[in-house]
């Protein structure tokens, strides 16, 4: 009898990602079924603690290397780090959510189940080795988020914000299709290893391979999207602003860091011979969106919608990082940088959250005017972040640029460099303008409202000092103390980097 | 026989009206449809390749594409009850609260 | 002694330290004041004894050197602390610590009932101290400190009454205008370590038996050296010492820089005796005495210095002649006298020079002590148009100023007569007629001026009454019968035929005596007369017309000479010049213009423009940012011809 | 560890640290005790380094590489050759106990100058201080950047938080301005990492590279590492820029008098004392040390811009009638003198350039006390509003005088002596072929300088302190109160004593500034 052979497969390889997205389909029916109207922060903690099991599931992996599903698919240190760095910032962003959906009455038990497929696809972008796992894994990852933008029905903004979304997002899926399709055309496969092969070739040194530039540019482009690299930035302000903060969080680091990770996977592994090629494209977008998002950021009084175009600036320096992959330091600043920026950003968004009250969108820097007087924790652990994001000593952000643009420099990035660093210089100023806002000057507002309050006899005030409940508490003060820590002993973390080599072959 | 490449170029041409359509309707629906265009222009291109490779690769692609997509225009029509619910429109250039 | 030497500035160092930080009462300050000061002087003439009689001998020239500790020491820049006693410090130092001494006792008198009077002796000690830190250095730097002490002293001094806005831009203007002086000397010190790499004047030979070497016995090997301003080839000897006399001109109060010491005198008046008259005033004198090697290698600066000399001597001494303030009538009284002592240094008639600064510090001590005398006897009357008469009531202070007055005048045989004698000879003998009439004429005004001086105050009806004329005290006629006596016998130092003084000198400024001859004697003659008769025409001019003249009226010259009369009251606007005219407002304006406008405006405009620029691309992203999928569908398309042409293209 | 056998020098880096994080302890709003207990810190911090010129052996041989004591060194980031890394030589001795000396006198200010969030400020102020000391004994080009950059947080809080109306303006223009000064900074050190590694990784495979720039320099000078001229300008450029921006030397220095009008009393005070020479001990660190043909190069063009902002900032400090600003101007011009004598290339004039950074540290860091004093009585700084105070605050006016007198350097105070070494070393700054770096020219402008301090500085003092008493609002004004009398009065003794006794702070420096200089002898002549 003939038989089909099954192609070898190592389950192991994604165990963590079973556990998730095991984890979240048995919570979806769990929540619907077993878990009370009332009660759905007990989803979001069973949530949480899926995430941890995932990451402590992926410890014993560290060190192993394997290739399987036909190629598609591999484990290696790499993706091991991206794994728990999402789940990480899985972890932090439900932790934010518990507090934030039950005070903006907008708590549903999916949500944090969406959350975890979204960490689900996020895991699968970092271990996918061919195009069409990648697509599946973007995909995965965007429908959710698709979702959760507009998880804060009925408000319009968050649906704006889902919609704009969607069909920027599906519109750049069209490019990511097409430009499978062409590389397909040009090589026959869709696979990295593949492709890297076919491009390595002596015949293919020689040959006409437009069509393949063309369908790489394409794909480029759709992840340069979900990057948020100018001009494919647009959508990333808006969305941000609209969409539930926690999710917004999640998204500026977790999406960023997932299309990244995929980003820089094809590019070692499938176009690593189209290097003069590609570093003269994603130079160019990288200088723009540097200097967009930096520059742009200076004219927003919105503190969310500020942290956005911070957001695109992080993505150039970034990116940097992404191109200096023949330089050893390359994928090690790519990881150390999403890891701070993961951990700042975050914690960002978290002291916005913590000033968010419902039905009243805190995000003006004015809401940010005396925060010192009114919340001095909340505001030391801002400062942190803006100094963090500015890159300023001794923070996590400080290392993270130091590690990126040594790696740019070594790889011949210079000129990207000066950019990176001058603009970085154009971003202490909105930076500082938040902190400027919480430490050097007396907010009026907050007086009088004091002041009434104590004629009514209330003890404090309600904009003069939201609560601050333990999810999001919790989640600030790991994200301040990592980024304070990161900056000040960043070995362990080096370390760990330096050994999540990329698997280069099959 | 017809050559791959008329089938890439139609592809690519149908491809460009979808993109085109992005820019110049503002219908919600009429968006979602040139979306799937260019996701089926993409489709055809695939399908040509693979029959240009005999490799199935291709036409497996299509279907997750086929997949996708629906599930895509699920969510984003959901969104759209939802806008409309509120708005009472499905021009895309009314819901532009988010600016600047 | 020789080892004790330190003691000489320490001691009223040491007195300052005590009516700083110590004493707090009038009476003890002033005993403590001037007890330190004469013991200086008491130590000092010890000194010189000894020096005179058994003269350190292994050193050539002879004098005593002693570092006190090793002040700046850095690669090979090397300057001691260190005190130098030869014979030309030792007559400066019995100079500034005798007058010193009779001047503190005076202002005991004085200033009694000043609200400030332990300061007032607080400021009188250092500026002894460092007079005489200025004499007794051994090298160019510590000799700067006591340049610039002496320089500070004059202002804290100056501006000792500092309510009277008078007083405190006066003893600015001083202390500026000194330091325009104190920056060339600066420069020229720089540039004499530069060539010679050393500060110090001669060879020293420190503790651990290391040697410093001296400057001035091996100056000329910088003879020959050029530098150049483009265009222009300069002598280095010629830089050095013009930046040197720059000093001098500053210091010393020459012109162009003279215009701070009639100024000077808003101060208490022994301030003026003892700073603007018998010691600082002359540091420059003494500087150039000192450097005499590096003057000598220039014969240009030389000529500059003569001229200098002269010019201010003939400017200053016309200005005087048209006073009617008796302080000011000294003041450019004592600006011409200076002007002869450095037209004598510049014709290298160093000992001349010294000469008439010793017995000028005597007898200009002398007079304005006693113009002290006649102020504070007619209750702080200054204008001589309301005294007059005065001989009647003060005495003791009329014979005084009458022996100061004939002293300056240059009336046989009084101090005066002598020194300015030989300066005028030396004139004569240098072949130099303009000198020697710009000299000669000067010499004759200053017995007039003098002359008309006496009558206005001394003679006459007193001509306001609204004070009660009385003489003063014993603590203050004391001093002045010291100096009187002084004025009569200070000529004997350097009488022609003995030359004890240029003997004396001999080693340090290596000049020997001039001949005395019948040219000289004619010479004398001629002048002792002209001047007593000069003087007297002043004095029977004044009394003559002693009626006409009221407080607030017009000279009684001024019908002749009308506008020139003006001129000479205000010497010449040169000192309105430089208010009024470019540097002053010009500088100000330009200040005021960098500070209000380019600074803020240009500098930081640039600055804040980046910032601006920056902003104002912000607001034009926004634009783009419209909230329109389409357009962010177009933008994003636009990305994507962008990044597919380039890949198509390549 | 160091030849102690203790880590003396990180105790004295860190202690500051370690009180601020004590004062967390004490309750918010016991101002008194938070004030004593930094104090406290500060004083001992000030104590224990006092041992550093004790035990400080001045006369090390000259070796090949800048000979470093004191040193502490663990590795940090190994794998980049980044270690902590802390050492301390001639030319960082004096600015350590600089620094240790003026916070605790700063602190002592506070009592009269800090009013509100005192707890904070003293926790401000203790970080800044281990960040300064840190800046000075940073061996490592990597710590001592985390230790540059983070003197910026502290202060700029401190003038945003502490200061005047526009507070907020001058915190946010101090912040941006040097930050943005010091990222180009931040490129040159990680290209000389790079390149310095390549270098050295050519002949000894698997080097990692090191950021001690003691070892880079060893290997420029022994020519295992050479540095293309033009890249070395540019690197020097780079270096240079950030320091000129924190010196600051004119044109970039329109931030300090924003700074300092708007900073408290106690801020100006660090800032002018200390974190002003940041910049300049930074070019004598960094830009001399590692880049001494480009220093070469540079040092006639430096020179025109330091002589210039000698007389710009004294011109401009003339015209001003608030005494602040009058003061934040003169610092200006102080520093174009010292910048200048750094690029005398010489023993006397670096020599000269580091002494006179410690005296303008004093002199000026006692000005602005002085300006508080009476800012804290009146509510004001224009000059035109005071007159007579010398008759009304005697004490008061006289120390001014004794520290006008010194920063307009009169001889036997401090400021002389820095002033004319510099000068003197600017004269006499020619190659050896006799090629001229600076020379006479340089010196003759600079000295208008000297003339022009005078005139401003008396202008102040003459139109504040002396004439009459016209204003009935400054006739009962309090004389200097007992604390006050202290603060200033420990400032008041180095004065006088670095006049008399410079060689106290000369000897040691010697072999330190002559090894920066050890490229330079044989280029430049000392004579």
């Amino acid at each position: 009898m003939e038989t089909i052979p099954i192609p070898p497969v190592d389950w192991s390889a994604i165990t963590p990602i079973l556990v998730v997205i095991g984890w979240a389909t048995a919570l979806l029916l769990i929540d619907v079924f077993a878990i009370p109207q009332d009660r759905k922060r007990v989803t979001g903690y069973l949530a949480i603690v899926g995430l941890i099991v995932a990451a402590l599931a992926a410890i014993p992996l560290w060190g192993t290397s394997s290739v399987t599903f036909s190629d598609m698919l591999v484990l290696d240190n790499y993706s091991l780090t991206l794994n728990w760095i999402f789940l990480l910032v899985g972890v932090l962003s439900l932790a934010m959510a518990l507090d934030y959906l039950p005070r903006q009455e907008i708590e549903q038990g999916e949500f944090y189940p969406l959350i975890m497929f979204a960490v689900g696809g996020m895991m699968l972008l970092a271990q996918g080795t061919d195009l069409i796992v990648l697509f599946l894994a973007v995909e995965l990852l965007s429908i959710t988020l698709y979702i959760l933008a507009g998880f804060a029905y009925p408000r319009l903004a968050s649906e704006e914000a889902a919609m704009k979304y969607l069909l920027l997002g599906a519109f750049s899926a069209g490019f990511f299709v097409y430009g499978i399709a062409l590389i397909y055309g040009a090589t026959g496969t869709a696979n990295l290893f593949a492709i890297g092969e076919h491009l390595a070739s002596p015949a293919a040194a020689n040959g006409e391979n437009t069509l393949l530039l063309v369908g790489a540019g394409m794909v480029l482009i759709a992840f340069g999207f979900k990057v948020a690299l100018a001009p494919f930035h647009m959508w990333t302000p808006d969305v941000y602003e609209g969409a539930p903060t926690p999710v917004t969080a999640f998204m500026s680091v977790g999406v960023k860091g997932a299309a990244f990770a995929a980003m820089l996977r094809i590019l070692a592994l499938a176009l690593p011979t189209l290097r003069p090629t590609w570093v003269v494209v994603l130079g160019g977008l990288a200088i723009l969106t540097m200097l967009v998002g930096n520059i742009a950021a200076i004219a927003q009084t919105n503190v969310k919608r500020m942290l956005a175009y911070s957001s695109i600036g992080h993505a150039g320096y970034i990116l940097l990082a992404i191109m200096a992959i023949d330089a050893e330091r390359g994928v090690q600043g790519f990881l150390f940088y999403m890891l701070a920026y993961a951990l700042t950003n975050l914690g960002a968004f978290g002291v916005v959250i913590a000033l968010e009250q419902k039905d009243e969108a805190a995000w003006s820097l004015n809401d940010f005017t005396g925060l010192w007087g009114r919340q001095p924790e909340l505001a030391i652990a801002m400062a942190i972040f803006m100094l963090s994001l500015a890159g300023v000593p001794p923070t996590a952000g400080f290392v993270g640029k130091f590690y990126v643009f040594t790696a740019a420099w070594e790889s011949g990035l210079g000129w990207l460099v000066l950019v990176g660093v001058l603009t970085s210089a154009v971003a202490a100023f909105f930076y500082l303008r938040v902190i400027v806002r919480m430490f050097m000057q007396e907010s009026t507002y907050v007086t009088e409202a004091t002041a009434e309050a104590r004629v009514v006899g209330i003890s404090e005030a309600k904009d003069a000092s939201p609560l601050l409940y333990r999810g999001l508490a919790s989640g600030i003060t790991v994200a301040a103390v990592g980024a304070i820590l990161l900056g000040l002993i960043p070995t362990p973390v080096v370390v760990l980097v330096e050994r999540s080599m990329l698997a280069l072959a099959p | 026989m017809v050559p791959t490449s008329y089938y890439v170029l139609l592809s690519a041409a149908l491809f460009t009206i979808g993109a085109m359509g992005m820019l110049v309707r503002r219908n919600a629906i009429v968006l979602f449809m040139s979306v799937e265009l260019m996701l089926n222009a993409a489709n055809l291109a695939l399908v040509a390749f693979a029959r240009q490779q005999v490799n199935p690769d291709g036409q497996v692609l299509v279907f997750f594409v086929i997949t996708v997509a629906a599930a895509e225009v699920a969510v984003g029509l959901a969104l759209l009850v939802a806008i409309f619910r509120s708005k009472r429109t499905t021009d895309v250039d009314e819901v532009s609260t988010l600016r600047g | 002694m020789f080892n004790f030497i330190w003691l000489i500035p320490l001691l009223p160092l040491v007195g300052f330290a005590l009516n700083v930080f110590v004493i707090r009462r009038e009476r003890e300050a002033g005993y403590v004041a001037t007890g330190a000061v004469a013991l200086s002087f008491l130590v000092a003439l010890a000194t010189f004894i000894q020096f005179a009689f058994s003269p350190p001998a292994e050193a050539k020239p002879p004098r005593v050197d002693l570092v006190l500790w090793n002040w700046i020491s850095v690669g090979e820049f090397n300057v001691p602390f260190g005190l130098l006693f030869d014979p030309l410090s030792g007559v400066m130092v019995l100079l500034v610590t005798g007058v010193g001494a009779l001047i503190h006792l005076y202002s005991i008198g004085y200033m009694h009932g000043d609200s400030r009077v332990v300061r007032y002796f607080a400021y009188l000690n250092l500026f002894v101290a460092m007079m005489l830190f200025l004499v007794m250095s051994d090298n160019m730097l510590l000799l700067f400190l006591g340049w610039e002490g002496v320089g500070l002293c004059s202002f804290l001094l100056i501006g000792h009454w500092f309510e009277r806005r008078t007083a405190t831009s006066a003893a600015a203007k001083a202390f500026v205008v000194n330091r325009i002086g104190d920056a060339a000397f600066l420069v020229a010190m720089m540039a004499i370590f530069a060539h010679f790499g050393t500060l110090s004047f001669y060879d020293i030979e420190l503790a651990d038996g290391a040697v410093i070497e001296g400057f001035l016995e091996r100056a000329d090997e910088i003879s020959g050296l050029i530098f150049s301003i483009p265009g222009q080839n300069f002598l280095v000897s010629t830089g050095i010492a013009f930046l040197l006399l720059i000093g001098v001109t500053g210091k010393s109060a020459q012109l162009p820089l003279f215009v701070w010491l009639p100024d000077a005198m808003a101060g208490p008046t022994p301030v003026s005796a003892l700073i603007h008259a018998a010691t600082m005033v002359t540091a420059g004198v003494y500087l150039m005495a000192r450097t005499h090697p590096i003057f000598e290698l220039s014969a240009a600066t030389q000529g500059w210095v003569t001229w200098i000399g002269a010019l201010t001597a003939l400017i200053a001494a016309t200005a005087a002649v048209a006073q009617w303030d008796i302080k000011r009538v000294l003041a450019y009284s004592t600006v011409s006298q200076l002007g002869f002592m450095v037209a004598a240094a510049g014709m290298g008639a160093y000992v001349a020079a010294i000469f008439h600064l010793l017995t000028h510090g005597v007898f200009k001590a002398l007079l304005f002590l006693g113009s002290g005398s006649v102020i504070h006897g007619t209750h702080d009357t200054q204008d001589m148009r309301k005294m007059g008469g005065l001989r009647e009531h003060m005495p003791t202070t009329f014979i005084t100023y009458l022996v100061g007055a004939g002293a300056l005048a240059g009336i046989f045989p009084l101090a005066g007569f002598w020194s300015k004698d030989e300066i005028i000879a030396h004139a004569w003998s240098g072949q130099n007629f303009s000198i020697f009439l710009l000299l000669f004429v000067s010499s004759l005004l200053t017995a007039f001026y003098m002359g008309r001086q006496i009558a206005l105050t001394f003679f006459g009806q007193q001509r306001d009454h609204s004070y009660h004329a009385h003489e003063s005290g014993q603590v203050m006629t004391m001093p002045l019968m010291i100096l009187a006596v002084g004025a009569v016998l200070a000529g004997a130092m350097n009488l022609p035929m003995l030359h004890w003084l240029s003997t004396w000198l001999e080693p340090t400024l290596h000049e020997h005596a001039a001949e005395f001859g019948v040219t000289q004697l004619i010479l004398a003659v001629v002048t002792t007369l002209l001047a007593a008769g000069s003087g007297y025409l002043g004095w029977r001019y004044y009394v003559a017309n002693s009626a006409k003249i009221k407080p607030g009226a017009k000279d009684p010259l001024y019908r002749y000479s009308g506008d020139i009369w003006e001129a000479l009251e205000e010497a010449w606007y040169i000192d309105r010049a430089y208010e009024k005219l470019t540097v002053v407002p010009g500088f100000r304006a330009l200040a005021r213009f960098m500070a209000g406008v380019f600074d803020p405006q240009g500098i930081d405009g640039l600055v804040r423009g980046v910032g601006y620029a920056f902003s104002q691309a912000a607001s034009a992203l926004r634009v783009f940012q419209s909230g329109f999928v389409r357009t962010y569908a177009l933008l994003f398309l636009a990305g994507v011809v962008m990044v597919v042409g380039y890949l198509l293209i390549i | 560890m160091s030849q102690l056998g203790f880590p003396l020098l990180s105790i004295i880096v860190w202690l500051p640290a370690l009180g601020a994080l004590l004062l967390l302890l004490v309750p918010r709003t016991n101002d008194e005790l938070s004030r004593r207990a930094s104090l406290g810190v500060s004083t001992l911090t000030f104590a224990i380094s006092c041992a550093l010129p004790a035990l400080f052996n001045p006369a090390l041989p000259e070796a090949a590489a800048p000979a470093m004591q004191f040193v502490d060194q663990i590795d940090w980031i190994p794998s980049w050759g980044i270690s902590y890394n802390v050492g301390l030589d001639g030319v960082s001795l004096w600015l350590v106990l600089l620094t240790t000396f003026i916070t605790p006198i700063t602190v002592l200010s506070t009592w009269d100058s800090v009013h509100k969030q005192v707890r904070a400020f003293q926790i401000l102020m203790l970080l800044l201080e281990t960040a300064m000391i840190g800046v000075f004994v940073a061996q490592d080009l990597f710590l001592f950047y985390i230790f540059w950059e983070f003197t910026l947080i502290p202060m700029a809080f401190m003038i945003g938080i502490w200061g005047s109306e526009n507070r907020i303006y001058a915190a946010v223009k101090f912040f941006l301005y040097t930050f943005a000064g010091s990222v180009l900074m931040l490129v040159a050190i990680i290209a000389l990492y790079i390149l310095h590694r390549d270098a050295i990784a050519a002949t000894t495979p698997g080097y990692v590279g090191t950021f001690d720039f003691g070892v880079i320099a060893e290997h420029l000078r022994s020519g295992s590492f050479v540095l293309e001229a033009g890249l070395a300008q540019a690197l020097f450029g780079a270096f240079f820029l950030a320091f000129a921006i924190k010196t600051p030397m004119w044109p970039f220095h329109t931030w300090l008098p924003d700074a300092h009008v708007q900073a408290p009393t106690a801020g100006s005070v660090i800032l002018a004392g200390v974190l002003l020479k940041l910049g300049t001990y930074g070019m004598i660190r960094f830009n001399l040390t590692l880049f001494p043909d480009a220093s070469l190069w540079a040092a006639p063009a430096i020179g025109i811009l330091a002589v210039i902002g000698i007389i710009y900032g004294a011109m401009t400090a003339y015209a001003q009638t608030d005494m602040k600003k009058l003061v934040a101007y003169s610092s200006v011009s102080h520093m174009g003198f010292v910048v200048l004598g750094i690029f005398a290339l010489n023993q006397i004039g670096v020599s000269g350039a580091l002494i006179q950074m410690i005296n303008h540290g004093l002199s000026t860091g006692a000005l602005f006390l002085l300006v508080g004093v009476i800012y804290e009585r009146r509510h004001t700084r224009e000059i035109g509003e005071f007159g007579g105070l010398w008759k009304v605050m005697p004490i008061y006016g006289g120390v001014t005088l004794l520290v006008v007198l010194s920063s307009a350097g009169l001889p036997g105070l401090n400021g002389f002596i820095g002033e004319f070494a510099i000068m003197q070393g600017a004269f006499m700054a020619y190659e050896t072929g006799g090629a001229r770096i600076l020379g006479w020219p340089f010196v003759a402008f600079a000295v208008l300088g000297v003339i022009l301090a005078a005139v401003y500085l008396l202008r102040m003092y003459g139109g504040a302190f002396m004439g009459d008493v016209g204003n009935p609002e400054n006739a009962q004004l309090s004389d200097l109160s007992r604390r006050e009398i202290v603060v200033l009065g420990l400032l008041c003794v180095p004065i006088i004593a670095i006049g008399l006794f410079p060689n106290l702070l000369f000897a040691p420096m010697e072999t330190s500034v002559a090894d920066v200089l050890h490229t330079f002898t044989g280029v430049v002549a000392g004579r």
